[in-house]
């Protein structure tokens, strides 16, 4: 049964090239060109789906992406398969698979259909009427029916494995975006591009012409050419400016604010495999920036709301106008037009024209257009003025449709008669294609001519043009398309000549005359009409009334209650007739009830496609030092500290990860150990004003740390609470190094501009991050100083001459190099600054060098377990934005004299100043050998009560301790400091809580003695 | 009120559905009420529920300006937990918890609530600390919560990817079975309507415009379907709060941003739970229609304009792609924004206020939808009683003087 | 995503610039003298007004410079950018109605059209 | 101990190249780079004096023959120069500025700098920037501080689109970003043949 339905000399479709396909298990042949629609259509198939709720037939409505249903599984791969599809804009491929899906166990045999069986006890929202559980049956809730209706829910398959394809995103700025090739967006993007303005032309089909290759060709001509070259002749001038970028399968999908319009580019969609350049991502994401936007994005065909009126067969005319004229496809034997205006006649014509046959032109109005009826006189079709179709017939198409006549209040009059029919082409009218205009949050209007929006007033730098603006008539859509491209590019500040607009000629019908009808009557009562509104998720006009009448009249009620436009189709052919039936039901205007919100996206994007190239490899930067070769080399194991990853450990082969943590600390304290901690912060301080600055910033003083020396500092933040911490060295007078936290290193440079730009402006101090030029390289341990001693040049390392908490500059090799001698093991520690570049150098040296000694490197787990044993916080591990200096209990770090610093206010509030806050204390449990849970709770007794357990702090850092031979561990617990000696218990999941004793948390006391 | 049962789906079904009752009435505003509670939210109608059904307060109004559950109500991604760390928090949102479990029959309106369990997955050491010092707290704390290694949490949500080659690899999560999602518009349906039912009178829209006092006492509201005179005026009104509470020049430690959220075309089950991640920023869960109902973040600036970037959408789906790479080749349906009030330490406002008989419930931020029953439940035992009871005690505006924060912002990762 | 324009170094994308909060907050210089009260609001409290607010960005990746800028927080509109230091400048917007209400057009907020509003959608 | 090794963030990769010069993209490691912050009435004219450059107007910069002046920002500047020249010239400018309310800081380790060049040169930092880099919107000695990808960067065009082979693009890039920047870079070009680097993965983060 090929090409029966192929219109010979008609169509996009190329001829030459037939092409196969598989549908449902079964072979179909079109041409390239076609979508699966249209070779379906060809193939005289039109059921391709099931609709959601009450799983009814459901097939080819539209001829775009404003088909409301007809969506089919792409691709039987577990990895690349696609749900959801619309066969109309999925163009078809060899190796192209596609199936049928929310049916089982087959698409003409589908179980679910029992769903319509017993539609009537499914109305809208019943779901908020049962399954809650009851008194006596308590279990029959919500959690006992959820796994049916889930199952039942949904249309398409996810992918199983990960997608195979990648995507991108682009950004561009233009002067003028015009959206919408069609006769106006056309005009519009040629009439700017004259200006020499940047023009970017975007169309989502994938070809530009819009509804001029939906009409008969040869009837229209536009400057004297027909519509088809003139047409070409817009391509070929749009094609020759360089400044002009022309998109096709390209949806603009969001109009955001200030102009940012976003597009989806179908890259390779339609491309067979073997043509699918591996070079070119699957889908590209343009992010456009326009000084002006031109939205040319035409208008979309509503049905009629008439019973029975979901069955496959019934189809837009303007889609049956679509499939004729642009693939070639003649969508029935014998069509029944069902219109309430004049456009739908031009169906009934070209039908005619292409030599098929037309059933007859059912229209609801009285008065009809002579002209008009005279042209279908002439055509041989008879014409049933002030008549309505009342119902259809036909298992998995339409196989006839009853009509009977109207009276004058709008009713069924007489009876029924039945006409013979494959396909009802319906015609309710048209909406101006306002999604992206309302996106905008551009204001719509009422027109009564169509009874429907357009656009009102514009809110960004925005003009619509053409048949979304509710411009039908062809020449009027050029020549606003022309004014609308032009007047873009002058406000874009180019200037453009106003030029002759080519006449148009046509004998297309051109004229609307609606008579709007939201419900057509079917002399049915309520209960047993099946008139469907929204066809994807089975709302019908009863459904919308009784919503109405139940009280949810408000429209965004409504739609939540009914679901109406809520499915993958955002109601783009159903919402106006929605609102025209909650008018109705109201009795109030359409106005009045009101639109839902237009959201982006204008129609459905890949989630992949919004990530963009950002996933995978290229998610976050990996940031690394300049040693991290080296670490990788060693196997270490790493950790992610922001968007650094730092060597955690370095496990020898067959070593685990806590043997290698211990052998590493052990070597600290026992022979020296090496620590890459290149990844603190670094902020350069210069001014007269510095030492002012640093005594505002820290809580402790800086007025006489003297050039050569360091100092520890805490830093709070307004709140009081402690945000960061760090060692500064005093460089010269006016002149610091200042470090922070890894993770704080952005912010609190962010931080202290904020203040020096906008508090304290009079300071003369400048700031400049210097947190990547150098490469730092700490070393420490007993042996540390015969190390460095074997690299460095021109420094004194006798401790009397380079004391501890002091910086020297000297030099390795020829390399400069800076030397703080602070610690953060309590062990006797360089730590060793060269600019990045040697970083890897040193490491190396230093390494060779130590290795004599038993020089260790070790990794940020060690560092922890190190400073704790000498009893330093940690920044985020001790602190969590809840704790003062006070409850770390480094009162020691704060000055009392020295006035005013960030945050000093806020410890003397009457709950910073409580006694029984929780402090930092250390945690010797009773049994050494047991290590707490980092995050485990405090409590006061031996056995754990019933819940609520009253807590009393936690854990915060917990390690085994190589250098104590036993567990040592911090804690932050309630009045912590005052209980020294005294023994609480430490909570454990399903095991007896563990007892510890409260001590101080310098561990290693003063056996260590490099303390700040 | 007629109550629904599949019974009476069956009977009206059989006669075409024309005996339903209306859900809630439409109402004339009366001159005068006992309480007028501002904001027509989840928050806000069951504020009025338990007052009326606890407090025997029927004779109140709930003022909403445009339509009920149309503010944050009908915009959020539902996921409820209780999984909090500090005592307080863990008290509040437990309490809540408790109340959703039977809220359904109690109501006698399908809210949907599915305890499909709430996974809060950890990315590296510093979230596994806080992690697991939450589950211990949350466990002496009676919330029922448990830590799960890497395995154990693909074993319970098997389309998660685990590989220990992404950028932050997944190390282990928290579970709380008895979290999960639920029906935002049913539930705000459902309390309007059990509310309604008790005599309380919904007006919607009915935008409050000032705040009427004598004295430094409440004496009404001004609304744009006139004034309306009562003694105590409570403010449920979420991203408004600041501007109720400017009224009566009262300033908040409130900021309202935009957060976004948005949801996939329906496909079938592929996500059985609800999946929350800090690092890679990540909040996702199916609905029963079969949307994948995802959170993105909040814009930094603050606007009331329910909208929001594209880019902030575009780091959630490259973070989505993280852990669910297997969702690359679904689509965004719909995306929309809400306006969030955020307090400086991510806990609620449940007040008393300087003004007498002004009371305000706000600041619930990004998270707030779980609490719905129980921040009704407490804040209508404060208007009742005019003091705030030991659950919503700590939630008072003393604590931005005092200092006493309940600082879960800083201590555990808070969102939705 | 907003263009901001940088009053350093011209227009630039949002993504440029870190969000600085409410301006024209001074840090008080005697907090010593204050009690807890005015203290708290200072760190906490906010005005977090809907409509013309003058709020502080901060251009992280280029000029590392903070300014003002006043935004219709209805409708995201910018109207202005100026240095820190300066007063904002008399600017006219299309401000909300009522105080919880929404501006004329853009903000947005369709979702709680007022029944006003929709009436006159029909004129 | 070994004679010292200057390693740059991106000695692992090779310049890329796309076929027909349409695109080469390399390293050039090593740059002197000094940041001056004062104002440029203190400045001036120090740097004329040492580096033979003029101020530059806001995102603009200058050149002499051997020095590219960046402005950063009303009171920053980045001043480049040849290779192993950064401690003649902090030496040269401290003289020249001593006294004054300036900082002048090392920085020549902190960025490599990226060279971008060819007739898609645009289209490629399009893939990660937001800038308006259509030759209207950017040109010849054009300065911005910018973001590309996840990454930071300060990019300059330092030869016109006119010129043989195309515009030239320069970024200045922090050590930890270049990588990734190198390979979002190839993987941003790859639709014109490109070669693509692969970030660097695969650190073991599990025990
Ligand atoms: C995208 C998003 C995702 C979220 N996800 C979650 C989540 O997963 N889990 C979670 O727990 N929380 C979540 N939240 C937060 C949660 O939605 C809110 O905390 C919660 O819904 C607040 O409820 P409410 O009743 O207080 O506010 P709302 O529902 O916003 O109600 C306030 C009402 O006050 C009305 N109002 C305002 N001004 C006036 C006036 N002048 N006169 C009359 N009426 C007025 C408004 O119109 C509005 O209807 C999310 C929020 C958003 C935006
Ligand atoms: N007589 C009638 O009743 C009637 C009705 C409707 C249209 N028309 C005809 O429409 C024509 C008006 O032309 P027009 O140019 O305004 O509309 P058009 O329908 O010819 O073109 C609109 C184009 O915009 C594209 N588009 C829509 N949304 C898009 C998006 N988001 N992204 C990218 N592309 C998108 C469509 O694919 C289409 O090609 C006239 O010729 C008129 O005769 C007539
Ligand atoms: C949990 C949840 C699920 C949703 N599911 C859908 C959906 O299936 N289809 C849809 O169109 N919108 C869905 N929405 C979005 C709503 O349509 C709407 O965008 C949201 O309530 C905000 O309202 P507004 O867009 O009218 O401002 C959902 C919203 C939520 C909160
Ligand atoms: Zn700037």
């Amino acid at each position: 049964m090929s090409g029966t339905s192929r219109v010979q000399g008609r169509g996009l479709v190329d001829r030459s090239r037939p092409v196969t396909f598989r549908f449902d298990g079964r072979e179909i042949r079109g041409f390239e060109g076609d979508t699966i629609a249209s070779a379906l259509l060809a193939n005289g198939e039109i059921m391709v789906g099931r609709s959601f709720k009450y799983h009814r037939p459901r097939g080819i409505v539209g001829a775009g992406s404003d088909d409301p249903a007809a969506m089919v599984q792409v691709g039987d791969d577990a990895a690349a398969t696609d749900p959801n599809v619309m066969v109309t804009t999925q163009e078809i491929h060899a190796g192209l698979q596609a199936g049928p899906q929310n049916c089982w166990p087959s698409l003409k045999y589908d179980i679910g259909v029992l769903n319509d069986v017993f539609m009537r006890f499914f109305p809208a929202g019943f779901y908020y009427k049962t399954f809650m559980g009851s008194d006596r049956f308590r279990w029959l809730n919500w959690m006992t029916f959820e796994p049916l209706i889930r199952a039942a829910a949904g249309l398409g398959k996810a992918p199983s494995k990960p997608d195979p394809d990648s995507y991108e995103s682009v950004n561009r700025h233009c002067d003028v975006l015009v959206i919408g090739a069609g006769p106006a967006g056309l005009a519009a993007a040629t009439n700017a591009a004259r200006s020499g303005a940047r023009v970017i032309l975007v169309e989502e089909t994938p070809h530009l012409g819009g509804s001029l290759l939906a009409s008969d060709g040869d009837t229209t001509t536009i400057g004297g050419k027909s519509a088809a070259d003139w047409v070409e002749a817009q391509k070929q001038k749009l094609s020759e400016n360089p400044d002009v970028t022309v998109l096709t399968r390209t949806t603009a999908f969001g109009y955001y604010a200030m102009n940012f319009v976003g597009l989806i580019q179908r890259v390779k969609d339609h491309l067979p495999e073997h043509q699918r350049d591996a070079k070119q991502p699957r889908q590209r994401v343009w992010r456009i920036r326009a000084k002006q936007v031109v939205l040319a994005t035409g208008a979309i065909e509503r049905p009629l709301v008439f019973n029975e009126n979901d069955r496959p067969g019934i189809m837009l005319a303007s889609a049956v106008r679509t499939f004729l004229h642009r693939y070639g496809v003649l969508a029935g034997k014998r069509i029944l037009i069902f219109a309430n205006n004049d456009s739908a006649w031009q169906t009934a014509f070209d039908i005619r024209a292409a030599g098929g046959e037309v059933a007859g032109i059912v229209d609801v109005r009285r008065d009809l257009d002579e002209g008009l009826a005279l042209r279908a006189l002439k055509a041989g079709i008879s014409v049933h003025p002030r008549t309505a179709i009342v119902g259809t017939h036909g298992r998995h198409r339409v196989d006839s449709a009853f009509v009977a006549g109207l009276d004058d209040g709008g009713n069924i009059r007489g009876t029924r008669s039945r006409i013979e029919c494959d396909l009802i082409a319906v015609s309710g009218g048209w909406n101006p294609n306002v999604a992206l205009f309302a996106q905008s949050r551009g204001k719509l209007k009422w027109d009564e001519g169509l009874a429907s929006f357009r656009p009102g007033q514009s809110w960004q730098e925005e003009r619509s043009a053409g048949a979304c603006n509710g411009t039908l008539d062809l020449a009027d859509a050029i020549a606003e398309g022309a004014k609308a491209g032009m007047e873009a590019a002058r406000a874009a500040d180019f200037t453009v000549r106003a030029v002759k607009q080519p006449a148009v000629e046509t004998d297309a019908v051109q004229t609307l005359n609606l008579v709007p009808v939201w419900q057509v009557p079917s002399g049915l009562p309520r209960e047993k009409t099946k008139a469907f509104v929204d066809l994807q998720d089975d709302v019908k006009a009863s459904d919308l009334q009784l919503a109405t009448e139940e009280g949810y009249d408000s429209v965004e009620h409504a739609k939540r209650y009914t679901t109406q436009g809520m499915g993958t189709d955002q109601g783009k052919t159903s919402n106006v007739n929605a609102f025209g039936i909650m008018a109705e039901a109201r009795g109030i205007t359409v106005p009045e009830v009101g639109t839902t919100t237009f959201r982006q996206p204008y129609r459905p994007v890949t989630i992949g496609a919004l990530g963009g190239q950002h996933v995978g490899a290229h998610f976050m930067p990996r940031r690394g030092t300049p040693m991290h070769d080296w670490h990788r080399a060693q196997n270490a194991i790493f950790e992610p500290v922001g968007d650094w990853l730092r060597a955690r450990a370095y496990p020898k082969a067959g070593e685990s990860f806590q043997a290698a943590v211990q052998r590493e600390a052990r070597a600290a304290r026992t022979t020296a150990g090496l620590l890459d901690a290149t990844t603190l912060g670094k902020i350069d301080i210069r001014g007269k004003d510095a030492r002012t600055f640093l005594n505002r910033v820290y809580t402790n003083a800086w007025s006489k740390l003297a050039p050569g020396h360091c100092r520890y500092g805490l830093m709070l933040g307004e709140d009081g609470m402690v945000s960061d911490d760090g060692v500064t060295a005093c460089i010269a007078d006016d002149h610091f190094h200042m470090t922070t936290t890894t993770g704080g290193a952005a912010s609190v440079l962010q931080k202290l501009e904020d203040y020096l730009q906008t508090e304290w402006p009079d300071l003369d101090v400048w700031l400049t991050t210097v947190t990547e030029q150098w490469a730092v390289a700490a070393i420490c341990g007993p042996k540390a100083e015969q190390i460095v001693a074997s690299i460095v040049d021109g420094i004194d390392l006798d401790p009397a001459a380079f004391p501890f908490m002091t910086w020297r500059d000297g030099k390795i090799g020829s390399v400069p190099a800076r030397v703080f001698r602070v610690s953060f093991t309590g062990e006797v520690s360089y730590e060793i600054n060269v600019p990045a570049t040697y970083g890897h150098w040193l490491w190396e040296q230093l390494i060779a060098a130590g290795k004599p000694h038993g020089l260790t490197p070790y990794g940020t787990e060690a560092m922890h377990l190190l400073r704790a044993e000498k009893g330093f916080i940690i920044v985020g591990q001790e602190t969590d934005g809840t704790v003062t200096p006070g409850d770390l209990r480094m009162d020691w770090a704060v000055a009392k004299k020295k006035g005013d610093f960030i945050g000093k206010r806020s410890l003397s509030r009457s709950d910073t100043m409580r006694d029984d806050r929780k402090q930092l204390v250390g945690l010797l449990t009773f049994d050494g050998d047991h290590v707490p849970m980092e995050g485990a709770q405090i409590i006061g007794t031996a056995d754990e009560p019933a819940p609520p357990v009253p807590m009393q702090g936690h854990v915060t850092s917990a390690y085994f301790s190589p250098n104590l031979g036993r567990s040592i561990a911090m804690a932050l617990i309630k009045r912590g400091g005052q209980r020294m000696g005294e023994t609480v218990w430490i909570a454990r999941n399903g095991d007896k809580p563990v007892p510890a004793k409260i001590v101080g948390y310098d561990f290693l006391g003063d056996a260590k003695g490099e303390a700040a | 009120m007629k109550r629904y049962s599949a019974l009476e789906l069956i009977r009206q079904g059989l006669t075409g559905h024309r005996g339903w009752d209306r859900v809630w009435r439409k109402p004339e505003p009366k001159e005068s009420y006992d309480a007028v509670i501002i904001g027509g939210g989840g928050h806000g109608l069951a504020t009025a529920y338990y007052l009326a059904k606890l407090h025997g307060m029927t004779n109140i109004a709930v003022i909403e300006k445009g339509w009920i559950g149309g503010g944050n109500s009908g915009r959020n991604t539902t996921i409820i937990r209780s999984n909090y760390l500090f005592d307080e928090s863990a008290a509040i949102y437990n309490h809540a918890l408790n109340l959703w479990k039977g809220l359904g029959q109690e109501l006698n309106f399908n809210i949907m609530m599915s305890h499909r369990g709430v996974l809060n997955l950890a990315h590296d050491e510093g979230e596994m600390r806080q992690l697991k010092r939450r589950v211990e707290a949350n466990r002496l704390n009676g919330v029922d919560s448990e830590w799960l290694d890497a395995k154990e949490v693909k074993n319970f949500c098997p389309s998660i990817n685990i590989s220990g080659d992404i950028r932050y690899p997944v190390l282990g999560g928290t579970l709380q079975r008895s979290g999960g999602v639920n029906r935002h518009d049913g539930v705000v349906w459902g309390y309007a309507r059990a509310a309604d039912a008790m005599g309380v009178d919904i007006l919607q829209q009915t935008e409050v415009t000032g705040i009427l006092t004598d004295s430094g006492q409440i004496t009404g509201v001004e609304t744009t379907r006139g004034t309306i005179r009562t003694p105590k005026v409570a403010s449920v009104t979420a991203g408004h709060t600041s501007v109720m509470a400017k009224m009566l020049d009262i300033r908040l430690p409130v900021e309202s941003h935009p957060l976004q959220a948005l949801v996939s075309e329906p496909i079938k089950p592929v996500l059985n739970c609800v999946v929350m991640s800090n690092a890679v920023h990540v909040y996702c869960s199916q609905s029963d229609k079969g949307e994948l109902v995802i959170g993105a973040g909040i814009d930094a600036q603050l606007s009331y304009t329910q909208r929001g970037n594209l880019d902030i959408i575009e780091h959630q789906m490259a973070s989505l792609m993280e852990l669910f790479p297997i969702f690359s080749r679904l689509r965004m349906m719909r995306q929309w924004g809400g306006i969030v009030d955020v307090c400086p330490d991510a806990s609620p406002i449940i007040t008393k206020t300087p003004v007498k008989g002004f009371y305000v419930n706000g600041g619930w931020g990004t998270g707030g939808w779980k609490a719905t029953p129980g921040s009704g439940h407490v804040f209508a035992d404060l208007i009742a009683k005019d003091e705030p009871n030991r659950i919503a005690a700590p939630f008072t505006m003393d604590r931005f003087v005092s200092g006493a924060l309940v600082a879960e912002h800083g201590a555990a990762a808070v969102a939705h | 995503m907003f263009v901001i324009d940088c009053p350093n170094c011209g227009p630039r994308d949002q993504s440029e610039f870190v969000y600085g909060g409410e301006a024209h907050i001074a840090r008080p210089t005697k907090s010593e003298d204050m009690t807890d009260a005015e203290w708290g609001e200072f760190v906490f409290m906010r005005t977090n007004t809907k409509g013309l607010f003058a709020e502080r960005w901060w251009h992280a990746t280029g000029c590392r410079k903070f300014f003002n800028m006043l935004r219709n927080t209805a409708t995201d509109e910018i109207h202005a950018v100026y240095r820190i230091g300066e007063k904002p400048p008399k600017v006219d917007a299309d401000l909300p109605a009522t105080p919880a209400g929404e501006a004329s057009i853009g903000s947005g907020n369709d979702a709680v059209k007022i029944m006003r509003a929709d009436a006159e959608a029909g004129s | 101990m070994t004679a010292p090794v200057r390693r740059s963030p991106l000695a692992h990769r090779k310049p890329a190249s796309a076929p027909d010069d349409l695109l080469h993209l390399s390293e050039r490691a090593f740059d002197a780079k000094i940041v001056l912050r004062g104002t440029p009435d203190i400045l001036g004219p120090a740097l004329a004096e040492v580096a033979g450059v003029e101020m530059p107007e806001p995102t603009r910069s200058t050149t002499s023959d051997r020095h590219r002046l960046l402005w950063q920002s009303p009171d920053e500047f980045l001043l480049l120069g040849p290779k192993d020249t950064e401690l003649a010239l902090l030496d040269a400018l401290q003289a020249a500025l001593d006294g004054a309310h300036v900082q002048i800081v090392n920085v020549s380790d902190y960025h490599t700098t990226l060279v971008l060049a060819g007739p898609k040169a645009r289209e490629t930092l399009m893939t990660l920037s937001t800038l308006d880099l259509h030759p209207r919107g950017f040109t010849v000695d054009q300065v911005a501080g910018t973001t590309f990808g996840h990454a930071l960067g300060w990019l300059v065009q330092t030869a016109d689109d006119e010129a043989e082979g195309g515009p030239v693009f320069e970024i200045l890039v922090r050590w930890s970003h270049a990588d990734y920047l190198f390979c979002e870079l190839t993987h941003g070009a790859r639709a014109f043949g490109m070669p693509e680097s692969k970030p660097l993965s695969g650190e073991l983060m599990e025990i």
